[in-house]
């Protein structure tokens, strides 16, 4: 393990990494889910765990959500630490029910007698060329179901420390992973046990003329319109949220303060989409710092097309980079 | 044609409605009548608690009420054949299971009463609390008999469904997990004939609820659930499979609801007086007191003495749960999480601002 | 019938008025669900229903949500125009697997050659002191749904012409019943069978110096809250959203560039409720006319407490109209 | 004890895997042995169809793509056992079913390289198209009985599933739904042994997935799939009950999937090389090559010329799918509701704006 920590590894790597060290520090950690035991996921984010753990701590499920999320639920509150795989976010709809009714409050029901410590992983979002269903960016639905926190990283060092600190939350976590950058590119990842906080945004890079804040695999493209704006002299903050829920408003506020622009950037269709929740609290919180109006660039208000029209759905740099403009119209 | 697979679904009764023994193989811990009049008297208790509680509902002191009435004998049998350290996941009417296990009469008051503490009862702290979302606990209960096979503790889940929740996808997903885990689970539902408004007949063709089990490879038993010989009888069967190792069993419990559904509804609506009638004569009641009384464990005397003292403990129960004081308000945020998230400070002042704290 | 529309009755009242217009105008339609037949509906909404049309127009079906939403989606494909009941708001999340996935996408998929006309009616909502999972208010979760339509009424009138048009509508429609109010007061209902749009928002009252939004159950403590501001002189517009989704925005960007604040008043918790999307339109449409900060005045990011403590949860006149003031120490 | 309920599951085959009949009451069908012979031909059209898909796949001109190798004898089983007005629900790959019902070879490639078009598809226009989240399809199906029986239309319902989906929730409740309203719905659980990488044995301790239709109440069947005889005996004896109004079967086909899961998948991961090379012998083909050269009905040569003609076939079929233009920009709108809302004006015109239009 200290050999493999030299080396630079990928997000899905990374998750792995993190899989591994905890299950190896705490026996209660266990693996569950369709194709994660011999076959080490269809993303290969389990793969080796099954040998490496057992097929007691690492469980292929019967073919069911229902059961999958039942079953976490119920594991978490007889003192495991349940890490349970949904294949695609196009298939965790039917876990819906255990997680608002119960995940959600087995702590707050019981006052505390029953708690829920478990940690729900996601494949997220689109542009893999992959068949329907297997595209959908349905963060913003968790977002506002109380007890939950929503997490999403964003680069393999991000999603081992944060993956970490989701397994050793005490409460139910929804843990999406941006699959469309999974292996986008390799970064050290020490694999030293060491968490991130859940409830800080990241500030991915400084800027002063405007602020573009983000999530998940959207976080490549809102990079990319930061440096093509810099080229132009625009001086562009990003901010990768990574924490949806909770969420640290503050970071995001004190970087208005500072630009007076924000532009945010989802993948999800827009209305109703998470990035509402942040261009609300800009209007009760920042109205008299914001020169300019708030502008979100995410996907329409349809579903993502089927894979020959799915690049003309998602935010690209392009359009990231007009919308900060038209902030910059203001001043 | 080859046959693959064949099954039978047995119907378990000791005890008739008349009181009369069916068969002549009691089980050992019937042979000691003392036993079962025990849990006799047990169900008595929770018959004078149910009585006591809608009757407060229906005097504004309490909230909505789901009574119990009819099925002491389904509920006794199975509480009394748990240990502590099993699991019991009730739905939402079982309470003399849930007394068996330690549970307290106010507790059940406190969460009918809109209070979520009663959810943090005196029973084991490792038992669910009640289920409103039917069906849903099968599976928390499938997944605590997953953890003791994992950790290789002999400990068992017990879950409860009813007729109505025998529909429900969340009851096959336990039944399933059961089977293809070899779970030491079991599945009991208990068919009381209708949930709610629907009868027992329009839930489902299969013949028996029993037979539910099979689509997961359970063992599969139906039970006179007014015969509390029968109930425990089975139970103790179940449980001992489970706990050793040889998996889930799915059992239902034949019995019948006496009241309305809930305080908030309105029986004669939906079912004919003829019905109820004929089914007050299968009562769990009648029979054993019969049967006692030929034992010579039972008699008027004793009974109405034993009256007077259930009502005596349910009116401290009741009395305890009156004088619990609201919750302030801040409960709201400081259970949601192991700790308050900075992000809810603000709000958590708000709700205290409102009340001018 | 004629005889009847004579009388006032309640909002509850109106729904079985509507359904029993649209049943005996048109054969396709029935209604499904749990105790939906002969006893009415645990709310009375399909009282005597099952005796005017029997029992193949009005269909008890067993306990199981997903078997509900199933057999909805399948009636509706095959050109049946379905009435699904959820007998609670809490109970119909083993519903959004065949919502999301299929009732929102079959025409999107099959190019129109499958479509899924269906209405999901659910009571809505807190404040009638019920048992756990009888009180949610989970609309925002449907408003990210990209083929959806997502109404509620609040009022007897609206209660009817809104059910009318969803259960004509070529596409599906979940339709929330805000139960507190079900029998709140009675008004003069035609059983004209005409339906109401469902992309306008309904301006309740007039105002010239805030603009209040809101929608369902809350629609009785905003006009409250109104008129105890009209007393202090201050004159509120209040808009009932009623359709959220499509959303009618240009009805509250109208109001808000007259009043120039706006206080956003809804049941649900704030973090990601609906209230984030008006607010984030707001922040991005109406900025310079924009004069004070918007509020939201929202459950809390908390689940509502059991009955004993619930009022303490959901807003209330006093929360909407000290709102408001703060938006008019702003000027 | 009393048995209150009894089942039997049987097994239906008539030609064994050497391509002897096991049994001689061939269903009528099947004397005439031209039909026979039909159903082989439809089944190598399938097969070479399906090669062709592959090898798109492979060279980057088509999406993921879920290959029906060894399911040949299943799937134009069933369809071929259906009317038109029936109406079909398939899970992904049942391309054989579909081709007997009318859809094009290229709209099964549409669909898997990205093009709705794919859906709108020249089968009958009010069958189900292609279903990605396992098992819904079969209350869709339920949902279609439900109305052709409320409509009093002789119509029957046709839902498939695999052996990993038969443990999905929404088969119990489609099975359930069928017995509770006594539809004209057919379950076809087609079991070809794995789930992506899950074995038939991980997903249940039901002994046969026949069975799971004992928990709903209907005709439970098991049948081998790879005998073409048996599974268009079995189809038709369902439909004729499901017709009549005698209610809903549930039939487990077993068959064997030859292939990888998807083109995404790579079975040596997780499954013996022996496991194959066994159920290669017993696949659909092998037998019914020695059935009709038996009969005098099949030779070396016809199946040379077939070939040639299959493979002539496909790549018509491959050559219009290659030749399709993209969809433009504003389906993602025109499509979403019957008319397009106000609220998505200024969303459509922004799509087209960055198309230069
Ligand atoms: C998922 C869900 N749907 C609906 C309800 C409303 N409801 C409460 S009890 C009940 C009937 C339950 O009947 P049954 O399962 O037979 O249990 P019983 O009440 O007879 O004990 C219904 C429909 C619920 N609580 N949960
Ligand atoms: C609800 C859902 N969960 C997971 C998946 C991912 N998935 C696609 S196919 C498959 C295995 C299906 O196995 P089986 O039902 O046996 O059908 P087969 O592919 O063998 O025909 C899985 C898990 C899915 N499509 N839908
Ligand atoms: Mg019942
Ligand atoms: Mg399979």
């Amino acid at each position: 393990m200290a050999e493999a920590s030299k080396q630079a590894i990928t997000l899905i790597e990374a998750i792995t990494q993190a899989l591994a060290w905890e299950m190896k520090h705490d026996d209660s950690v266990v693996v569950l889910g369709e194709d994660v035991g011999i076959n080490g996921g269809v993303f290969r984010a389990t793969a080796g765990l099954q040998q490496t753990f057992g097929s007691q701590r690492v469980i292929d499920t019967p073919l069911d959500e229902t059961t999958i999320a039942g079953l976490t639920v119920g594991l978490a509150a007889q003192g495991m630490k349940p890490v349970a795989e949904a294949q695609f976010d196009g298939f965790m709809y039917p876990m819906i029910d255990h997680i608002i009714c119960h995940a959600a409050r087995f702590r707050y029901r019981t006052r505390g007698r029953l708690t829920c410590p478990m940690v729900l992983r996601v494949p997220w979002g689109g542009g893999i060329r992959a068949p329907e269903h297997h595209s959908e960016a349905n963060e913003s639905i968790f977002t506002n179901v109380p007890g939950l926190r929503v997490v999403m990283p964003s680069s393999p060092q991000r999603a081992y420390g944060l993956l970490l600190a989701a397994i050793r939350d005490p409460d139910p976590v929804i843990f999406f992973e941006p699959k469309r950058i999974y292996r986008q590119y390799k970064e050290e990842v020490p694999d030293d046990g060491e968490a991130l906080p859940l409830d800080v945004c990241f500030v991915l890079r400084d800027g002063s003329d405007v602020t573009l804040v983000t999530w998940g695999a959207q976080v490549k493209e809102t990079l990319e319109a930061a440096e093509a704006l810099a080229k132009e002299g625009i001086s562009a903050e990003v901010i990768d949220v990574a924490t949806l829920k909770p969420l640290d408003f503050d970071t995001i506020r004190e970087s208005v303060a500072k630009t007076g622009r924000c532009v945010i950037v989802h993948e999800a269709p827009k209305t109703a989409g998470f990035g509402a929740e942040i261009a609300a609290r800009l209007a009760e919180e920042s109205m008299f710092d914001l020169v300019a109006p708030v502008e979100r660039v995410t996907g329409y208000d349809t579903h993502i097309p089927l894979f020959r029209l799915e690049m003309k759905y998602l935010p690209s740099v392009d359009k990231i980079v007009a919308a900060t403009k038209r902030t910059l119209a203001h001043s | 044609m080859t046959t693959v697979a064949s099954f039978e679904i047995e119907y378990l009764q000791y005890l008739g409605p008349d009181g009369q023994l069916v068969r002549d193989d009691l089980p050992e811990f019937a042979r000691d009548g003392k036993t079962v009049r025990d849990l006799f008297r047990e169900m008595q208790k929770v018959r004078a608690f149910d009585a006591k509680a809608v009757a407060l509902q229906r005097t504004g002191k309490l909230g909505t009420y789901a009574s119990c009435l009819g099925h002491e004998a389904t509920h006794i049998g199975i509480g009394s054949a748990m240990q502590y350290d099993d699991v019991f996941a009730p739905s939402y009417r079982e309470y003399g299971a849930q007394f068996m296990r330690g549970v307290k009469p106010r507790e059940v008051l406190m969460y009918w009463g809109g209070d979520e503490r009663g959810n943090d009862f005196s029973g084991p702290p490792h038992d669910y609390s009640w289920c409103v979302p039917i069906g849903t606990q099968n599976l928390h209960a499938a997944g605590a008999a997953l953890a003791f096979k994992l950790r290789g503790e002999p400990r068992v889940a017990v879950a409860c469904v009813g007729d109505g929740g025998s529909s429900k996808t969340d009851t096959y997903a336990a039944i399933n997990s059961a089977g293809a885990f070899t779970l030491p689970f079991v599945q009991c539902i208990i068919n009381n004939g209708w949930a709610i408004s629907v009868p027992r007949n329009a839930q489902t063709g299969a013949k028996t609820l029993a037979q539910k089990g099979l689509a997961g490879g359970l063992e599969c038993l139906q039970v006179d659930g007014n015969d509390i010989i029968a109930v425990r009888a089975a139970m103790d069967f179940a449980i001992k499979r489970a706990r050793h190792g040889h998996g889930g069993s799915c059992i239902e419990f034949v019995t019948y609801r006496l009241s309305d559904h809930t305080t908030a509804d309105d029986a004669r609506r939906y079912r004919g007086e003829e019905e109820v009638k004929s089914a007050w004569e299968r009562e769990p009641f009648l029979r054993l007191r019969t049967f006692l009384t030929r034992e010579g464990l039972w008699n008027p005397k004793e009974e109405e003495d034993w009256k007077v003292e259930c009502n005596r403990l349910a009116d401290i129960e009741v009395n305890a749960y009156l004088e619990t004081k609201v919750q302030p308000v801040e409960v709201m945020f400081d259970f949601l999480y192991a700790e308050l998230p900075h992000d809810l400070v603000t709000q958590r002042a708000d709700a205290l601002k409102w009340e001018g704290r």
